[in-house]
């Protein structure tokens, strides 16, 4: 289990439960950014909840961020939050100051450009050099939008020619900063997933056919079970990512490992949820009115976010 | 024993010069840009302007009489051109249905009058029919239909609503199923009938519905004391229910049901080319597989539905079977493409891929849904 | 579907009626090898029905002797029929006498032994040289057994040192070879398929749990749809490679694609079908003295012989 | 919400010197040749010798008093020798049950001469618990056992049968469901109790059932008016329900339930060694990944057993979820050997392979059924 005791997990579910009715995703999705719901979260300082004091933050555990994710998530949040975090993060380490505004993050390998979660949706987006360990803050005037399975939206972010606001160097491994995305990605699924349990559990529990509610029958039970049993074990994997970030919190490069493992275990699992939760509600949940697709879609483009769950499982197999 | 009977029919070279007139006209339409090739096309890929391209060709109303506006020739050659449209991911979902399905029921059950009127125009890819089965409360449980035809002096009058019908937003007519008498105490398959409704006519609403993947193909449709003729009446009054199965079993079948997605793994072909992991490969070739035995069980289908037999059975297991391959493909075809980075991606596989995930949940649930064929194998087992 | 109509399918199914009830296969397990059934067997020519007129057989057509393979595989068949006719055929091809009693066959390429399918109970091995198109008759004496997960038993038999009893040239080539062999198998994997869902049918409609019939539980009833889908599947790509077969008896090379198609499809499906069948037979299906495992041993092994199914789907994939 | 409790635990230093210890004593037995590994080792492995090693070296009875032969240690512990002996798949089927299972119903429930008498033998690896539920009539539906125990002068009088009883054969003792009264109405879960049983007594027939893989532990046991001392009721009259279904929950969770076919995956790394593909490497990862977060659950789970909660839904899911993942690294492991030419395979991973699937039908059956798992779970998730 994630924790969501603590202030901050408190602070963000009382937020999320005023500023993040169900209405909020869906008119976010038509093109109606939720500026409430957003200046609240940055008002009470969530945004800077990894920066450390130094640099303007709370300098905020690990494990009460990551349960603020968690009841984020499970509000279909529709604001940059987790990436604003990281990106933030990343500029923390590198002893810059934090994101002025709405942020996202990037991670350069040897590709010229990178897909951005919530594209967009933000001012900055905030690269990390996996090859240098340096961090740079980018403007993100005039994203390049993609065809997105996520309700957030995707950009392509292509690296040469864009303007470098300010950077600094780390000593930060790909590995460390992909044990913190990992995990927050992680965190962020289980979460969609034991959601949208939720809902389809609600939904067959009130919809009837042939006189019966669909709850009763024999074929949408277990379809759920099963739905159930993935969707704890992948809440399983991101609380053991989540422990190991939190026992090693100044680098997270040790925490790699239960990172991929949990990106791997759920990335797999997405089929295994998705498919029952859109068969046990019908047509409904197909339609843009419903909330679950906030939840499945998010479930399908996360799983592909940084490579697929196959690709991952090539390197971990290739790490054990 | 042999539980089911899916015959195997004999390559005929006939039908293979037809083949290649389609491909032919696909490639210098894609060439032109006419078209983006799209995964469940036959649903949710609409374009009049390609649907009046192929009534010029005579590649609508293949199997019905000159005399209609059709070309006289076989179930068969119709098959071979829906498979093609749907490998090429065509934008033929303003005129399949009614090609598929409402043509062959005015040929049953039409006047002269329709036949002439209508028939004509649906071959020329000009007209245009939706689907009326479910509402609100009647999706699986399709016999719980509300929507009320009452007779009246010349007609019928009709109240109530329909939903989830694909394309009623352009459509000319839906054919629906209503009740015009009450049930019978429990069994409630009596009194209904299918009555065909001219969407235009006064009283008619028709609401788009948008669907996850930002689609608006879907439709809710209201009836308020609409006036129909009294030949809107299709097939016998109180008949409705036997003949909507009998459609349903027939239309399970058809390539529709396992090559919606053949686009997404022809995209994969294309990007990955001689850049096939052996992986890849045994990937590949498990899809090339399961393609080529439904298509034989379809096929197999195709040819009874020809000699007048339906199976039911055989019909609704092609489509399970179907509905499994589909989503597998796009999933071996998301394994495939982890092999290569996603910046050297075409960006029609992007596209592709996502609009095949995006449109895959209706999947299993159209035309009946999972647990309604496996409850239809289970009774032809004997279990039920 | 396979066509069980002409003499020879219908002379198999007499002979398999009266001298292969279900005690049969349980004895030849225990070591009790059924005499009778075989010498009928080859008094009725069976074995022999691939063997051209010359070579003192009857030059049977390709389709009437898979209906009589068909027959026997749903009847469990413990002797080994299906061998001996493809050794028969071999010999044939070469202009050789057909083998003198029971016979199994081995396809030797770059490896120097091959697992030989009911190895222990033949009295010679026929292999086909997919190098040279030769075709040698071996004498199996000492059989060296191993592990086997079918009923049938297989042996591990090396070709050097081996004494050549006769052996010939043909003009085969390792697909027309493979063509024959698949297919054969292919038609015994869907019977076998067919006929243990028609066992668990039965089993389900007469056990009672909770005062009610399996049968009557929607679990169970979707667990045999599928299994029934599956093996509708395999008929169907059985049926398609075997009239490939047909269309080119005289040299089977072009029906190679099809045959590999139904290895492919019917190997890709043994798990869908055994799974359901053992599970909704309870321990019951479990036990040596039911009939079930008489079917499902034999689908595990036959997916395994000469390559599994993920080996020939990466063949498949790369011929396509 | 989180609808599931599966604490994380922390690694303890101290559980790892005794798994090196563990380590280092398989790893001698088997370069002894003591043993082979095997699949499915705590069901059908028995080796009396080999238990009584683990009894001198103090892995059995871990938990329980010195008083009682035991060696106070923690359920923690515990995990860690069933953990080491599954992944070694050593021959540790003899004393399983009794150590996991019938030690704590006697610890419970056991006068303080049974205790003294029955808990060192188990200790040492001598003393052996067959389980008595299973009856021709009562699977899945356990409530239905026949089998009468009558109150006598001075214990009982048990008549009827039990099937499926593995190990009996070999086995000093059964545990029994009985029915102690008739059932009250439709309630069938009132007057059912557990009696121990000698399996010595008089009237008592063990007969073996041949599996399909040739292995006989499974038994039918009859039991002709044997007579049982009033002492043999562990527990409460009429409260064997609630006992019995109790000790499935704590007993579902354990990692025999994922464990079982682990011996497979790593006789198959072993004969690949630098020969893995970018598949198999894959294929490796995604069991890996599996495999830590099953073991996380169950060991969650055995945090909370060791705190005396008995979480029955999340005990339903890990073993629902470990059955899925132990067929499916068999399969995954066929498909990591079609690498290589099959001789090139090792003569262990032949075996291996074969006895793993052989012995493969009865996970998804014993311990409650999947079906039977998949109840628990919707019921918890409000569905029943």
């Amino acid at each position: 289990m994630i924790s969501t005791d603590g202030m901050i997990a408190e602070t963000t579910a009382r937020i999320y439960a005023d500023l993040c009715p169900r209405e909020v995703p869906h008119r976010a999705e038509a093109g109606e950014f939720p500026q409430g719901l957003w200046d609240t979260l940055a008002e009470n300082g969530l945004t800077l909840a990894w920066v450390s004091e130094e640099n303007g933050g709370f300098g905020a555990e690990v494990s009460e961020v990551l349960g603020a994710i968690w009841i984020a998530a499970q509000a279909a949040s529709p604001v940059p939050l987790a990436e604003t975090l990281i990106a933030n993060w990343l500029l923390d380490r590198a002893g810059l100051a934090p994101a002025e505004g709405r942020a996202s993050f990037a991670i350069q390998s040897h590709l010229a450009s990178a897909e951005i979660p919530f594209g967009g949706a933000v001012d900055q987006i905030v690269s990390f050099d996996a090859r240098s360990g340096e961090v740079a803050l980018f403007d993100n005037r005039e994203p390049h939008a993609m065809e997105a399975l996520s309700p957030d939206g995707v950009t392509r972010f292509v690296f040469s020619g864009k303007k470098v606001e300010r950077s600094g160097l780390t000593n930060l491994s790909q590995h460390s900063v992909e044990a913190l995305v990992l995990t927050v990605r992680a965190v962020q699924m289980a979460a969609t997933m034991e959601a949208a349990l939720g809902l389809s559990i609600d939904y067959v529990s009130a919809r009837e056919q042939f006189g019966r509610t669909l709850s009763k029958f024999q074929a949408i039970q277990h379809q759920l079970a099963v739905a159930a049993s993935e969707s704890a074990a992948a809440t399983m994997a991101a609380t053991q990512a989540a422990s190991s970030l939190a026992a090693h919190a100044a680098d997270p490069a040790p925490a790699w490992h239960e990172a991929v493992i949990a990106k791997v275990q759920i990335g797999h699992s997405v089929e295994a949820v998705t498919v029952p939760f859109h068969q046990v509600h019908g047509a409904m949940g197909y339609t843009q009115e419903y909330d679950l697709h906030h939840y499945t879609r998010r479930l399908w483009a996360w799983r592909d976010e940084g490579g697929n769950e196959h690709h991952w499982s090539r390197v971990l197999g290739g790490a054990a | 024993m042999q539980r089911f009977r899916f015959p195997v029919i004999a390559p005929d070279p006939a039908l293979e010069e037809l083949r290649a007139e389609l491909q032919q006209f696909l490639r210098s339409e894609r060439a032109a840009g006419t078209f983006q090739p799209e995964p469940e096309c036959w649903m949710a890929s609409s374009d009049p302007e390609f649907s009046q391209k192929m009534g010029r060709r005579g590649w609508i109303g293949l199997t019905w009489s000159s005399q209609y506006g059709g070309h006289d020739k076989t179930a068969l050659e119709r098959y071979i051109v829906t498979e093609e449209m749907l490998r090429a991911g065509a934008p033929v979902a303003a005129h399949w249905i009614a090609d598929r399905q409402h043509a062959p029921m005015l040929i049953e059950h039409g006047t002269e009058a329709q036949k002439l009127d209508i028939l004509p125009r649906i071959a020329a890819g000009t007209c245009y029919f939706a689907i009326g089965l479910s509402e609100p409360g009647a999706g699986s449980d399709l016999a719980n239909v509300k929507t009320r035809a009452e007779k009246v002096e010349g007609g019928w009058r009709v109240s109530g609503q329909k939903i989830w019908s694909s394309g009623a937003h352009i459509c000319h007519y839906m054919v629906a199923l209503l009740r015009t008498s009450p049930a019978d105490g429990r069994n409630r398959h009596v009194g209904l009938s299918q009555i065909m409704i001219d969407l235009k006519a006064p009283g008619v609403t028709v609401k788009p519905i948008t669907d996850l993947s930002g689609d608006a193909h879907f439709n809710e449709v209201y009836f308020d004391n609409v006036l129909v003729p009294d030949d809107a009446l299709l097939g016998e009054e109180g008949g409705g229910w036997k003949q909507v199965t009998g459609e349903l079993a027939m239309e399970r079948s058809g390539p529709e049901r396992f090559l919606s997605s053949y686009v997404t793994l022809e995209s994969a072909l294309h990007d990955l080319k001689d850049r096939m992991t052996g992986e890849s490969l045994a990937r590949l070739g498990r899809l090339v597989a399961s393609l080529r035995t439904l298509r034989g069980m379809s096929w197999g289908i195709a040819q009874l539905l020809h000699q007048g037999v339906s199976p039911e059975t055989e019909a609704a297991l092609v489509k399970d079977l179907g509905n499994r391959l589909e989503n597998d493909l796009t999933q071996q075809v998301r394994a495939m493409m982890s092999d290569i980075p996603n910046d050297e991606w075409s960006p029609a596989m992007h596209r592709i891929l996502n609009i095949g995930i995006l449109r895959s949940p209706p999947n299993t649930l159209r035309g009946g849904t999972t647990e309604v064929m496996r409850g239809i194998t289970a009774r032809q087992l004997g279990l039920r």
